[in-house]
């Protein structure tokens, strides 16, 4: 049997010329390197780059190296459906989606037939029919932990910003899920990409009673929030959104810091909370190997790229035939991936992490640790 | 000495050559007519040695002196001065505006520019009468005037005037010819017409343009 | 375009299609074929309003994206698709007339805005309003996944040769030379009896028409609609494409939309640089190539056609120009009427109190100094100015109301400078007023009809020159013929002998004349006295807006108050 | 807090920058005619160089003006190397070139700056002054003030200057202006430097209240040129433009919300063009 199948392979790659012994892996990355999304693109684009060099200096995976072919979408879905077609063409056995809602949203439908998109973005929530999966956890998670973050300190009232675009969107819709639910009272006040300033839409929603204010804007614009917040003089202890748990972030309001600066975060994004050792040595590892390499350091965008990287080498590694799609996502359904954190997809849910992998930090001495509680 | 002299020039526009190997003297405080139907070059020739075209080949001396590596601005500052066809009026400033632009080219000191700014107001005294109008508001003859006395203010030695009678009504082609009248032996002029008349009274020596080509005639 | 050329672009195309298909040209597949097809079909809507017509539209991505928005949200209502998409296409195509109503009458940089505005409108409108457009998310598609690729492809490839089609059997011939002559001086065309306003409504509409079909078919075949799409980014980016194919050129949008396509494809692995890459060719073809890659592709072929195309047989003349027939004027019967007719702006007098009557079969001449009035006038006759008060008569009929294009075919006017389109020939400038006179005849019968009048001047041998070629003093004769097409009962002439040689003089002359026995009523402004005495039957003389004097010319040049005002001490 | 206050500080604030922006757009636009679409460019080049130098620990006193020099310099290199020697070229392509250029400076500032946005320091700290329920910051006061105070002086420099009458000279008839001995070439260069002085100057005050990135200068040429449109193209009005634009957008967004902002704002924007131009159409076919 074995001889067969290997006569056929070799008769397959012979004919085909194209699945040569030595011939890579290829691996195909959707992220936008230009255009008004860049920072969230290049991030992760880099962490899978990082994962490819390492991989390819350690003799690649069962003697095959990774070949990472990246295509820009710039952020539109237009060009994000054209990426995926090309990046099909190319021969990719899987595909990492690294852009946002929109142009992810226009590539699901060109994988009827696979091959397995992976995607960390929380706003997809992906169906279980399909072939795409999502590593991070659901907005509907993160909103989540902030309503348990504020029931912790006992707290009911809550001042919630977001911008105009997706994320704001599908923030405001995950607040008006979760929030009543746990008898939280909001206020809400949405904030235009293009503004210079937030003050409005503080003023307008943080009053003396309010103890939290949220802000769920994503883009490099969210820095007009925090300063307008330190022009405002809000005492208030303020949540930042998932994307912007960066160093990037916090240079740019690193003169403009309030006087409590929290997000929401993955845990990993503090080591120290993880309670696996493993996934604590992982992501420990490559925070350090990937400073080497690019001179920077790992933020939340970044481990979501290694969430991309890592879920793309336990597919090359353990399925058989990767370019089987259907097989790749069996694979995906029944095996935990361990990546920053466990991610776990079943045929119920292709969605890799929960609001238990998620948890309020704070911004102390250059550093995100858990928060404290607030007064 | 020659004032201003052309040796074998040509000129046009880019590749299309319109004028050439014209040689003209002009001796200082003369009067020189150039006459020559439409597109025969006068415009362009006026324009070439004023420097808004490059000439295409030859040269232009000033006092014994090239001036073309000047550019327009330069040669204006040196004295050759053009009233272009059109009159070319800022229609956006006032008169008094349009007056005061040459003051920091001129080759008069800033006490004799007022002085002459003066002499330019008593030479043509409607201007004086709408010194705060804009320049869009004139009509044609006044508009002609100010011209004139925008380039006086420029202290020329050779003033180049571009068909001034075109368009005017015949009491203002008069007013012109007189004040020009006035005007002459102070400096030279070269003046291109249709106008027969008006040169035929005015001009000391006189051309025509047959062909690019410059003729004398009397 | 000639029968030849067309054939040789369309199988040069199928060999290109074919080619692409067939997947020889690296990085072009079936779906680079598909998008490049549907880009290229709503590009080709900028390509009408601006391209050829010159209109600064910056909102035509609105355009694309709305009819989109339109189908999706009545698939959300249960409305069938093939009910959908035709009513969504309408209700844009009747949007985009009515925006056109409001935004086309305005200048350059007023159109800009206004279009910039409307595209930021539906960007933020299909941002509120969620629940109905998909909000920032976007909006899903689900009925394009039941096309495969290679039907797709079909469906982008032959929407495209449909769209080029019309394109092709609309912009030709007279409609052709209008937009061309909208394009180069907005008032000469409404003096030759061209609707400026209605014309580029119309063609805004049609533009847009194509921006929507393109744009509804992309969005299906994309799947995904997110406001970003309909927003002025997007808006530019298509103008950037367009320049790059080659604006105003029928292949442009085409050549644009696959070199954008096609770089996007092959400069994948550049990320970081593809930013610098692309601005650094965008400026290399703006730099040395501003008629983009078209022009650069058909500059050695244009040398090679010419002009020849429009040298079409001459057929004899059974029709004349459905003007007023001469025949029926009587010479000396009163034809032009100014009562009281006074202009002002912002308060300063243009003109007072003006009455007149000018004759059928008279020349009439208005003297003044410059600012006198009389550029003035001849804008109240011909309609360009409203006058303050009093009333125009032409033929009995009051005429104050009427809009300049409407009094064209009574009207002939020339101007001081000749105002006549570059770009065509001197038989298609004058064939442009045939096309306003006798929209009906055949495209044949219009150009003979402009070849008498050139030849009645005997200015026949300059018919198929391009009026770049032809001098100052035969552009000034040409656009007197162009005028005096269709005998109009008021022929207007400003500043004709200006500029003339003494042999243009004497030809001018000549053709006043001939106008005169057909029974034209002349109006002449002239500085050139002698001329004007020969010529003239009668006139005013105007100073400052206010007669001053009336009568025969000899009478009025006698006069004392017009020598004072006029004259001064020459004569 | 009181919003409404609040709002108008806001609106002035944001006001302040498009009339910058927009008297710079117009005095380029004067001189040559041309509608300078790199002109936003001079603020992305000067919030990014300005960020740059503080981030090196470089003080106020020296990467604020260093700044404002690179964006001149940016804008003086487009005036001299792409627009000088296509001078006879028209308008519509040039254009398209300032366009082109303002696509390669984006790319080359993605090279050379990175893509995360940056900020600096404020120059004016201190605490903030509370009027009427609102509160404005020392640099936002410093912001609407010397903005304003600017777009003005240079306003009055065009009107009542020598050198300004010269700068509307040339931007009438530069071929009449040469003739009268002015350096139309050293006329251009010095509007497009001012205007990059400009553009340079609202980055400096404004990027330390929000962010700048290497793409920050195509919207900022928008809003540039939308209030110079809006107030005709004459540098008075657009300062009127400009703050009116502000604070109706600060308006909108107080009363009706932010997703509101676009389709109120620019709906009036379009009636505002139709009246505008309403005028110039009639004067425009007034003239035959």
């Amino acid at each position: 049997m074995k001889i067969m199948k290997f006569a056929i392979l070799t008769l397959l790659a012979a004919s085909t010329g194209a699945a040569h012994a030595a011939d890579p892996f290829v691996v195909g990355i959707v992220a936008p390197t230009t255009g008004s999304l860049t920072t969230v693109g290049l991030r992760q684009l880099s962490a899978v780059q990082w994962w490819e060099k390492k991989v390819n200096a350690a003799g690649g995976i069962v003697g095959r190296p990774v070949l990472v072919v990246h295509c820009n979408d710039e952020g539109s879905p237009e060009k994000s459906a054209s990426c995926v077609r090309d990046l099909i063409s190319k021969g990719s056995v899987i595909l990492l989606n690294a852009s946002v809602t929109g142009p992810i949203r226009a590539a699901m439908p060109l994988l009827q037939n696979g091959p397995v998109m992976v995607t960390p973005s929380p706003n997809i929530v992906p169906s279980p029919a399909s072939y795409v999966f999502q590593t991070s956890p659901s907005d509907v998670d993160l909103t989540k932990s902030i309503a348990s973050f504020l029931k912790q300190n006992k707290l009911d009232r809550l001042a919630m910003l977001a911008s105009t675009d997706a994320s704001g969107e599908v923030g405001v819709a995950s607040a008006a899920e979760v929030f009543p639910k746990e008898g939280i009272k909001y206020d809400l006040a949405r904030i235009d990409l293009r503004a210079n300033d937030a003050s409005i839409q503080l003023a307008n929603i943080v009053k003396p009673e309010v103890k939290v204010v949220f802000s769920n804007y994503s883009g490099g614009g969210a820095a007009a929030v925090v300063k307008s917040y330190n022009n405002l003089s809000l005492a208030q202890p303020l949540i930042v959104s998932y994307a912007n748990i960066s160093d990037a972030f916090i240079n740019v309001i690193k003169n403009d810091l309030p006087t409590r600066l929290l997000g929401t975060g993955l845990k990993a994004v503090a080591p120290e909370m993880l309670d696996d050792p493993a996934r604590r040595k992982h992501v420990e590892d490559f925070m350090a190997s990937y400073k080497e390499m690019t001179k920077d350091n790992v933020d939340m965008l970044t481990l979501l790229g290694l969430t991309l990287a890592d879920t793309a080498d336990a597919v090359l590694r353990n399925v058989k035939d990767p370019r089987d799609a259907a097989s790749v996502r069996t694979y995906l359904e029944t095996n935990p991936v361990p990546s920053i954190q466990m991610l776990r997809w079943s045929k119920d849910r292709h969605v890799g992490m929960t609001a238990d992998d998620v948890s309020v930090l704070e911004y102390k001495k250059g550093k995100w640790v858990k928060a404290d509680p607030v007064q | 000495m020659t004032l201003l002299e052309t040796r074998n020039l040509s000129g046009g526009y880019r590749a299309l050559t319109i004028f050439s190997d014209v040689n003209l003297t002009i001796e200082p405080n003369t009067i020189t007519g150039i006459l020559g139907p439409n597109g025969a070059g006068k415009t362009t020739l006026l324009k070439t040695l004023a420097g808004l075209l490059k000439a295409q080949s030859g040269t232009i001396r000033l006092d014994g002196n090239d001036v073309m590596p000047l550019s327009a601005h330069d040669r204006a500052r040196h004295g050759i001065a053009l009233v272009p066809e059109g009159r070319q009026i800022f229609q956006g400033l006032t008169v008094k505006e349009n007056l005061g632009i040459p003051r920091s080219a001129s080759r008069f000191s800033a006490v004799e520019f007022d002085r002459r700014f003066e002499e330019i107001l008593t030479i043509f005294p409607r201007l004086r009468e709408r010194l705060g109008q804009l320049g869009g508001g004139l009509s044609g003859g006044e508009q002609q005037m100010l011209a004139i006395g925008r380039a006086l203010l420029l202290d020329p030695k050779v003033l180049m005037l571009d068909e001034p009678t075109q368009g005017l009504a015949p009491i203002m082609v008069s007013q012109v010819l007189s004040s020009l009248e006035a005007l002459r032996g102070r400096f030279s002029m070269l003046i291109v017409e249709q106008n027969r008349d008006f040169l035929d009274r005015l001009s000391n020596s006189k051309f025509v343009f047959r062909g690019g080509k410059l003729e004398q005639t009397t | 375009m000639s029968r030849a050329l067309s054939i040789g672009v369309a199988a040069v195309t199928a060999v290109l299609l074919g080619v692409a298909w067939l997947g020889w040209i690296p990085g072009v597949t079936s779906s680079t074929i598909t998008a490049t097809a549907l880009r290229a079909l709503a590009l080709m809507g900028l390509n009408l309003i601006f391209g050829v017509v010159g209109m600064l539209a910056f909102g035509q991505a609105a355009f694309m994206a709305l009819p989109a928005y339109f189908a999706g949200i009545m698939d959300r209502m249960g409305v069938p698709l093939l009910i959908a998409l035709p009513l969504a296409l309408t209700m844009v195509v009747l949007l985009a007339r009515a925006v056109a109503e409001v935004l086309v009458r305005l200048p350059g940089v007023y159109l800009a805005v206004g279009t910039l505005g409307f595209g930021m409108v539906v960007e933020g409108l299909a941002r509120a309003f969620p629940s109905w457009t998909g909000g920032a998310s976007g909006l899903v598609f689900e009925h394009g996944r039941n096309f495969g690729t290679n039907v797709w492809c079909a469906i982008a490839v032959v929407s495209l040769a449909f769209g080029v089609g019309c394109y092709v059997w609309y912009v030709r011939g007279a409609v052709w030379r209008r937009l061309r002559a909208i394009r180069h001086d907005e008032l000469a065309a409404s003096v030759l009896g061209i609707d400026v306003h209605r014309e580029k409504a119309k063609i805004f509409t049609i533009g847009s028409a194509y921006s929507a079909v393109g744009g509804l078919l992309l969005f299906h075949y994309v799947g995904v609609l997110i406001p970003e799409d309909a927003g002025v980014v997007r808006s530019l980016e298509q103008i950037g494409t367009l320049l790059l194919g080659g604006a105003g050129f029928l292949v442009g949008p085409i050549v644009g939309a696959f070199l954008v396509d096609w770089f996007f494809v092959i400069s994948g692995y550049a990320a970081r640089y593809e930013l610098v890459i692309y601005g650094a060719t965008f400026l290399l073809v703006v730099m040395y190539a501003p008629q983009g890659v078209s022009g650069l592709l058909l500059r050695p072929w244009k040398r090679l056609a010419g002009d020849k195309a429009e040298k079409a047989p001459v057929v004899e003349i059974r029709h004349s120009v459905a003007a007023v027939s001469s025949d029926s004027r009587v010479s000396g019967r009163p034809c032009l009427l100014l009562h009281n007719v006074t202009q002002s702006f912002g308060g300063v007098h243009a003109l007072v109190d003006i009455s007149l009557d000018v004759k059928a079969g008279e020349v009439f001449t208005l003297v003044g100094p410059n600012g006198a009035g009389k550029t003035t006038l001849f804008n109240i006759v011909s309609g360009v100015l409203r006058p303050t008060s009093g009333r125009t008569l032409l033929d009995g009929v009051d005429i104050t109301d009427l809009p300049v294009h409407r009094r064209a075919a009574l009207i002939g006017r020339s101007f001081q400078t000749p105002r006549l389109v570059p770009e065509l020939s001197v038989l298609a400038n004058v064939v442009l007023r045939v096309d306003q006179l006798s929209p009906k005849l055949s495209e044949q019968a219009r150009q003979a009809i402009a070849l008498e009048q050139l030849r009645m001047f005997e200015l026949e041998n300059l018919s198929y020159l391009s009026v770049a070629e032809v001098g100052l003093g035969q552009r000034k004769l040409i656009d007197i013929a162009r005028a005096a097409v269709g005998n109009p009962p008021i022929v207007l002439l400003d500043e004709p002998a200006v500029g003339l040689t003494s042999a243009e003089l004497m030809h001018l002359s000549e053709m006043i004349r001939k106008l005169k026995r057909q029974g034209c009523a002349v109006v002449i402004v002239e500085h050139n006295i002698e001329f004007v005495s020969n010529i003239a039957d009668r006139g005013i003389v105007l100073d400052s807006g206010r007669e001053i004097a009336r009568g025969t010319v000899r009478d009025i040049m006698a006069e004392e108050s017009v020598k004072a005002a006029y004259f001064g001490a020459l004569s | 807090m009181n919003p409404l206050t609040q709002s108008l500080i806001s609106g002035l604030m944001s006001g302040a920058v498009y009339a910058l922006l927009a008297v710079g757009l117009v005095l380029a636009f004067h001189t040559t005619r041309v509608v300078n679409l790199a002109h936003g460019e001079s603020f992305a080049i000067g919030g990014l160089v300005a960020a740059t130098l503080a981030d090196a620990g470089l003080p106020a006193y020296v990467f604020a003006p260093v700044a404002i020099a690179a964006s001149v310099l940016f804008l003086l290199a487009v005036e001299r190397f792409l627009l000088r020697p296509r001078r006879s070229w028209p308008i519509g392509n040039l254009i398209l070139v300032t366009l082109a250029a303002a696509f390669l400076t984006r790319g080359v500032l993605q090279l050379a700056m990175g893509v995360d946005p940056l900020s600096f320091p404020r120059m004016f700290t201190g605490a903030p002054f509370r009027i009427a329920g609102g509160v404005l910051p020392p640099q936002g006061l410093a912001l609407i003030v010397i903005g304003v105070t600017t777009a003005v002086a240079v306003t009055l420099f065009l009107l009542f200057t020598p050198l300004g009458r010269k700068l509307r000279a040339v931007a009438e008839n530069p071929d009449a202006a040469e003739l009268l001995g002015v350096n139309v070439d050293r006329a251009r260069s010095l509007a497009f430097g001012i205007a990059g002085a400009l553009g340079g100057l609202s980055a400096v005050l404004l990027v330390p209240l929000v962010s700048v990135d290497y793409q920050a200068g195509l919207g900022m040429t928008l809003r540039g040129f939308i209030a110079a449109a809006l107030g005709g193209m004459a540098p008075a009005t657009v300062i009127l433009a400009g703050l009116g634009l502000g604070l109706s957008e600060a308006l909108v967004t107080n009363y009706a919300g932010a997703l509101a902002q676009d389709p109120i704002v620019f709906i009036a924007l379009i009636a505002v063009a139709v009246w505008q131009s309403r005028k110039i159409a009639f004067g425009g076919t007034g003239r035959a």
